[in-house]
């Protein structure tokens, strides 16, 4: 380029030239920050839809606090979290069709997935066969982890474990205790009463009465007669909230005389505290309560999480939320160690992940026949107590290590 | 006291409030020969009208069933100029889709406004404990209610003149408009007491159960049943086949998983439909 | 004279279908006039035209003057223009009592309602016994009687009746064509289309001849009778 | 003869087009959202038998959907068996089932079969619900080994595309060959008058009861093939009432009676409703658009588009089917 010299002084050259480098320079440490989509379905509307925004709420927080963090760093670079998320309307009928467009559209690196087994079960076909991972969260089923597949992983410990901390609670409370289940009839409950029946008897509990109800039901005055005519002493069951919240309310409005009462996700809502009186005293197996001090190894710690919760939502965290915050936690945490966003290096470090956060621990199955199904994981028992001033707070019950109050047997 | 006859109490208490809600279904069909699919709609606006009026006003939630249905017969009069009228004498096609379009439209709004999540009417009445089993004072409350309303109906249809006038666009619309029975007007006012006794059968249900926006659809279905069964257009009937379904769901309940009595319903549904399309207590006239 | 109603060129029909092809009547007050023809003529068709259960394409009607010929059924039923229409249409499952009581309903009707009931029991005692039983159980005869006493119920200006014998025993026919005989003395304006054509000829003042939708011969009843067309064709010498 | 209908070729083409487009350049999206396109159409279509033709509304249509979906999921995952022989079975089946059904309800007129319909469908839903080798109410789930014998997920799903486009070109042809035939001459005879077509000689009886089996059998296929590539099933998706009525207003929409509108109706409706859902700012009022769009034809163009094409172009009836 002879003509240079003709035209500009050779220093404007090489200023230009100086700072033109120094602009390519700020601009690939620009495009270091590149975004990262992640993909999901929320159910706005529909049935599951108190359940799975409070799971989206976890999602939610974590993408904040990552971002202002300057985002997930990798290998040098950061990654700037972005979500491309639609209403699935609590119905499988478009999930797929709305997982293809959040990966081929949207272009999702990551995905998590919907709330519910049977949603998850729907999404995990179109995903697995991109090859996308996916964190499954709110999805406790273990069926979906037995099919072969090579990019789900769970967060929630696996269904069996449940009613499991609940019957291990009674156990030591009341051995003579005669059991009644009444749950809804979907998949993750069914997944759940199933080995909890088998475990009942196993453990020496007289199962007296087992009915499973639709899961659109809002009048169970036939199904309880049936228990109070069973003379069961407890009652385990329930589902997801809607049906739950009413089966919390409807026992206590027909006064029935059981010692104690444990229901699925329902009572975990901070919700549950809109049934007063009617929800003191029942118990849920939990993913994760405030009270259980975990020593994170990285992320925030348990105290910490739930006053950013708190301040973010002014509401308090359910086990739902602390799931999907873990889920973008331990992604974040993978991709850190795989150094990108390669997929395949992803899923090896989530293969790899054996890790304690406030969530508690987090261990992925790698057998291929059960491969992503959570086995780190533990649950606990909470029940619903009156503090001092008779304001309804959730207590942590069992395992006994983990305790903030005794389990209250008989409820009333 | 048994199990069975606790729970056929139960079921006669919640079946008399079935059959409040059919009666609005079997009055429209029975004057205007229009399945009013808004009717679901129509019962979770009642529901939502209940648990809004109660926020604003903390008074016995039975009270503010007067305002409830005042509101119901109004916007029924609306759904009526809105989707109805225009389509009265058509084919049976026009009014089944011109009416599930507006339910389309009040669930859609609806959901924009409450979302899909349930909602209670906290209010609760002492109830009625025999043995190891008890009766909540809102059921009782809302089978009460349910009566009264249809025998404030009843009365209406028989004693009055705008009843009567109601009954006779019903058997004969040409022969009432040579009466000088404005049949527009009359259709007019049943299809508002019709939408107010969906209301008001949907704001008893708000006091029983938990609802959402989406939960007047399963009532819609049980007020087919019912109506099926009374034999369509029959409302008198309606309040006694809400009655006899409760009662027959409680008498059944004890021996067999809840899950089965829908098919037991709606099986009964087809083969009453079938076999006798005039209800179980109708008789076959021309 | 005092004309009750009157009919200017009334085209209308069915659907596509054009069944009146200008018709003009006139009717006397305080007269009986019959409108005959045969079968698809037109009969039923411009009773239901004047009533306004069947739109006019054309034309107008009049009552007393005033032009009607846009008002619904139930607006010239309030104005004192009563059909008692072909195959009696009672309310079936309504008694006879509250039959009666809807032809009270308009508010012209309601006024004398109760002095209207008595006199309808006077003429049709009949309908006094079976005052609780449904319409429906009535038989044929009573059934006429039911439809004729609701047209008195409903304090007529013009009485239009179509056909009152159809379906009836030849000695009830002939008691209802006595009533309404004694109804036009005590001044009634009668309207009938009749298909007993003897009867309808005898009893009647004034008689229209309707053939495919057009007004064909009109004239005093006894003079029509006389007429040989008349004759040849509706009564069979 | 059939071939010589130009609508018939019409058909071949957007088919080979729905094939070729999301194939030529590898859209998976697209693929994905044509084939929701593609079972509005089946469905709409053969509903559009019932309604169209027959003059009888069908509210539980969905139900031989969902069946299909059942029994060929069951024959195809629990048995073992080859997919397209799985699903061709479920549609014999639900044909006949529909056959033995329509039997005992099609006695019944107008409303009363309507209201019948939707007995039938939710006493199925509820059986469905209680039956053991399906799963109750948590129906069943398809393995992801179960793909592999048609070389993977993947192209598994490629595959049920490609029958699904099939199913729906024989849909319309179906009707197609129908609405020229002697059989839909005397279809239509029952949907003017019924009564006078029996006078005439149609045996009323048997031509509904063929009508309404031959209308079960193509969307219990699709429904085989739809929730196989769906990976599960459960009775509150393969019997939703909702999806019953909105197939209806697909039909309205496009114009009943007519091959073509069941078609346009089906693919307008459902790329309309899939639009809404996935517009940010349309999506939390979908249904209001949607019912408010059907009540705007069900008042002002009750011919549906191809009613109100008709009136704008009275040329078009001697294409258009």
């Amino acid at each position: 380029m002879h003509f240079e010299n003709i035209f500009l002084p050779r220093w404007i050259v090489k200023q230009v030239t100086l700072l033109a480098f120094v602009l390519v320079l700020l601009a690939s440490v620009g495009f270091c920050q590149q975004p990262i989509t992640i993909g999901f379905t929320v159910s706005k509307t529909g049935a599951l839809n108190v359940d799975s925004l409070e799971q989206y709420r976890g999602f939610e927080l974590w993408r904040d606090q990552v971002n202002a963090a300057g985002g997930i760093k990798a290998s040098g670079k950061s990654y700037k979290v972005q979500f491309a998320s639609y209403d699935d309307e609590s119905n499988s009928k478009r999930v797929q069709q709305l997982y293809t467009r959040m990966i081929l559209e949207d272009k999702a690196d990551f995905l998590f997935s919907p709330y519910s087994s049977g949603l998850t079960a729907t999404a995990a076909v179109v995903t697995e066969q991109y090859g996308k991972i996916m964190l499954t969260t709110g999805a406790a089923e273990g069926k979906t982890y037995t099919l072969g597949n090579h990019y789900l992983f769970q967060m929630f410990a696996p269904a069996p474990e449940y009613l499991k901390v609940a019957l291990d609670a009674l156990k030591a409370k009341d051995p003579k205790a005669t059991v009644a289940f009444v749950y809804e009839d979907a998949a993750f409950s069914v997944a759940v009463v199933t080995p909890a029946k088998a475990y009942a008897q196993q453990q020496g509990f007289n199962v007296v009465f087992s009915e499973a109800y639709a899961p659109n039901t809002t009048d169970f005055s036939a199904i309880l007669d049936k228990v109070i005519a069973s003379k069961a002493t407890v009652m385990l069951g329930g589902g997801h909230y809607a049906d739950g919240s009413t089966l919390g309310r409807q026992l206590y409005a027909r006064k029935a005389a059981l010692k104690m009462i444990t229901l699925l996700v329902a009572p975990d809502s901070e919700k549950w505290v809109e049934l007063g009186d009617a929800g003191v005293g029942v118990c849920v197996p939990s993913q994760w309560e405030p009270q259980v001090t975990a020593k994170p190894q990285f992320g925030p710690t348990v105290a910490q999480f739930d006053k950013d919760y708190r301040a973010k939502f002014n509401a308090e965290p359910s086990y739902e939320s602390a799931g999907g915050y873990a889920a973008g936690l331990i992604l974040q945490h993978a991709i850190e160690k795989a150094g990108g966003i390669d997929a395949a290096k992803v899923a090896e470090a989530l293969n790899a992940t054996d890790a304690t956060t406030f969530y508690g621990r987090t261990q992925f199955a790698t057998a291929p026949n059960e491969h992503g199904l959570q086995v780190g994981h533990s649950m606990v028992l909470a029940q619903w107590h009156k503090d001092k001033s008779g304001k309804p707070v959730k207590q942590v019950v069992w395992p006994l290590a983990s305790k903030s109050a005794n389990l209250a047997y008989p409820i009333r | 006291m048994s199990g069975i006859l606790a729970s056929m109490i139960d079921g006669l208490l919640v079946g008399s409030v079935y059959g409040l809600a059919a009666m609005g279904l079997s009055l429209i069909w029975g004057v205007m020969n229009v399945i009013n699919l808004t009717h679901g709609a129509m019962i979770a606006l009642g529901m939502f009208g209940m648990y809004l009026l109660f926020g604003l006003v903390t008074t016995n939630a039975y009270l503010l069933l007067l305002p409830v249905i005042a509101a119901g017969l109004v916007l029924g009069i609306v759904v009526y100029w809105m989707a109805v009228h225009w389509v009265i004498g058509r084919s049976e096609l026009m009014s089944l889709l011109s009416t599930f379009a507006v339910n389309m439209m009040v669930i859609g709004i609806g959901t924009t406004l409450f979302s899909t999540s349930p909602y209670n009417v906290n209010f609760s009445l002492p109830g009625i404990t025999i043995g190891a089993y008890t009766f909540t004072g809102n059921h009782i409350a809302a089978a009460v209610s349910a009566v009264v309303i249809a025998l404030a109906l009843q009365l209406f249809l028989y004693r009055t003149r705008p009843g009567k006038a109601i009954r006779a666009v019903a058997d004969n619309r040409e022969a009432a408009e040579l009466m000088g029975i404005s049949s527009t007007a009359v259709l007019t006012i049943a299809f508002g007491i019709g939408i107010a006794l969906a209301t008001a059968s949907g704001a008893l249900v708000s006091t029983m159960f938990p609802f959402t926006i989406l939960s007047g659809g399963a009532y819609e279905l049980k007020s087919f049943v019912v109506t099926v069964l009374a034999g369509l257009g029959k409302p008198a009937g309606a309040l006694l086949a809400g009655v006899l379904l409760g009662l027959l769901e409680g008498a059944l309940t004890p021996f067999i998983a809840v899950s089965w009595i829908p098919l037991i319903e709606f099986g009964l549904f087809v083969v009453v439909l079938v076999a006798l399309p005039h209800g179980i207590f109708g008789r076959a006239t021309a | 004279m005092d004309l009750a109603l009157q009919l200017e060129n009334v085209e209308s029909g069915y659907g596509e279908v054009q069944v009146l092809w200008g018709i003009s009547l006139e009717v006397s007050s305080g007269k009986m006039t019959t409108i005959i023809g045969a079968n698809g003529a037109g009969k039923t068709t411009t009773l239901r035209t004047t009533m306004g259960s069947l739109r006019a394409w054309g034309g107008r009607v009049l009552l007393h003057g005033e032009d009607v010929t846009r008002l619904s059924p139930h607006a010239k039923a309030n104005r004192g223009l009563v059909l008692v229409p072909e195959g009696r249409q009672l309310f079936p499952d309504m008694s006879v009592e509250e039959n009666l009581e809807m032809g009270g309903y308009s508010k012209r009707a309601r006024k004398r309602q109760k002095q209207n009931l008595e006199r309808v029991y006077e003429l049709f005692p009949r309908l006094k016994e079976r005052g609780k039983q449904k319409s429906s159980t009535l038989s044929g005869g009573e059934q006429q009687m039911l439809a004729l006493g609701r047209g008195l119920m409903q304090e007529p200006v013009v009485l239009m009746i179509d056909e009152l014998s159809l379906g009836l025993a030849p000695v009830l026919a002939q008691q209802l064509f006595i009533t309404l005989k004694t109804l036009r003395e005590q001044g009634l304006t009668i309207v009938l289309v009749e298909q007993n054509v003897h009867l309808a000829l005898a009893m009647s003042d004034y008689t229209y001849v309707l053939a495919e939708g057009r007004i064909n011969i009109r004239g005093e009843s006894d003079e029509v009778a006389k007429m040989d067309e008349v004759r040849r064709a509706y009564l069979g010498r | 003869m059939i071939l010589r209908r130009p609508f018939f070729w019409l058909v071949l083409l957007a088919s080979a087009l729905f094939v070729f487009i999301p194939l030529r350049s590898n859209n998976v999206l697209l693929r994905e959202d044509l084939i929701l396109v593609a079972v509005a159409i089946i469905l709409a279509s053969n509903l559009n038998l019932m309604i169209g033709y027959t003059g009888y509304v069908n509210f539980g249509n969905i139900i031989f959907f969902g069946l299909g979906g059942y029994v060929g999921l069951y024959l195809a995952t629990v048995r073992g068996w080859n997919l397209m022989l799985a699903a061709v079975v479920a549609g014999v089946a639900v044909s006949l089932f529909a056959l033995l059904f329509g039997l005992a309800i099609l006695r019944l007129r107008g409303a009363y079969f309507a209201l019948a319909t939707i007995g039938v469908l939710e006493a199925v839903q509820a059986f469905v619900s209680n039956f053991n080798p399906w799963g109750r109410a948590t129906g069943m789930y398809v393995s992801f080994s179960a793909y592999q014998p048609l070389g993977g997920a993947m192209r598994a799903l490629w595959i049920t595309y490609y029958l699904i486009i099939a199913v729906m070109a024989l849909s319309l042809i179906l009707s197609l060959a129908i609405k020229n035939s002697k059989f839909g001459l005397g279809l239509f005879a029952i949907r003017e008058d019924e009564d006078a077509a029996v006078v005439l000689g149609v045996n009323a009886t048997v031509y509904k009861a063929i009508i309404y089996s031959v209308s079960a059998f193509l969307p219990a296929i699709a429904g085989t093939l739809m929730f196989y590539k769906n990976g599960m099933i459960d009775p509150s998706i393969a019997f939703e009432l909702t999806l019953s009525i909105e197939a209806i207003v697909m039909l309205m929409l496009g114009g009943q009676g007519t091959v073509m509108g069941a078609a346009l109706g089906g693919g307008l409706y459902e790329t309309l409703r899939s639009y809404l859902l996935t517009s940010p700012k349309l999506s939390s009022f979908h249904l209001v658009i949607a019912g408010g769009l059907l009540l705007l034809v069900v008042l002002f163009a009750p011919g549906g588009l191809i009613g109100w094409l008709y009136r704008l172009a009275p040329r078009a009836r001697k294409v258009i089917e």
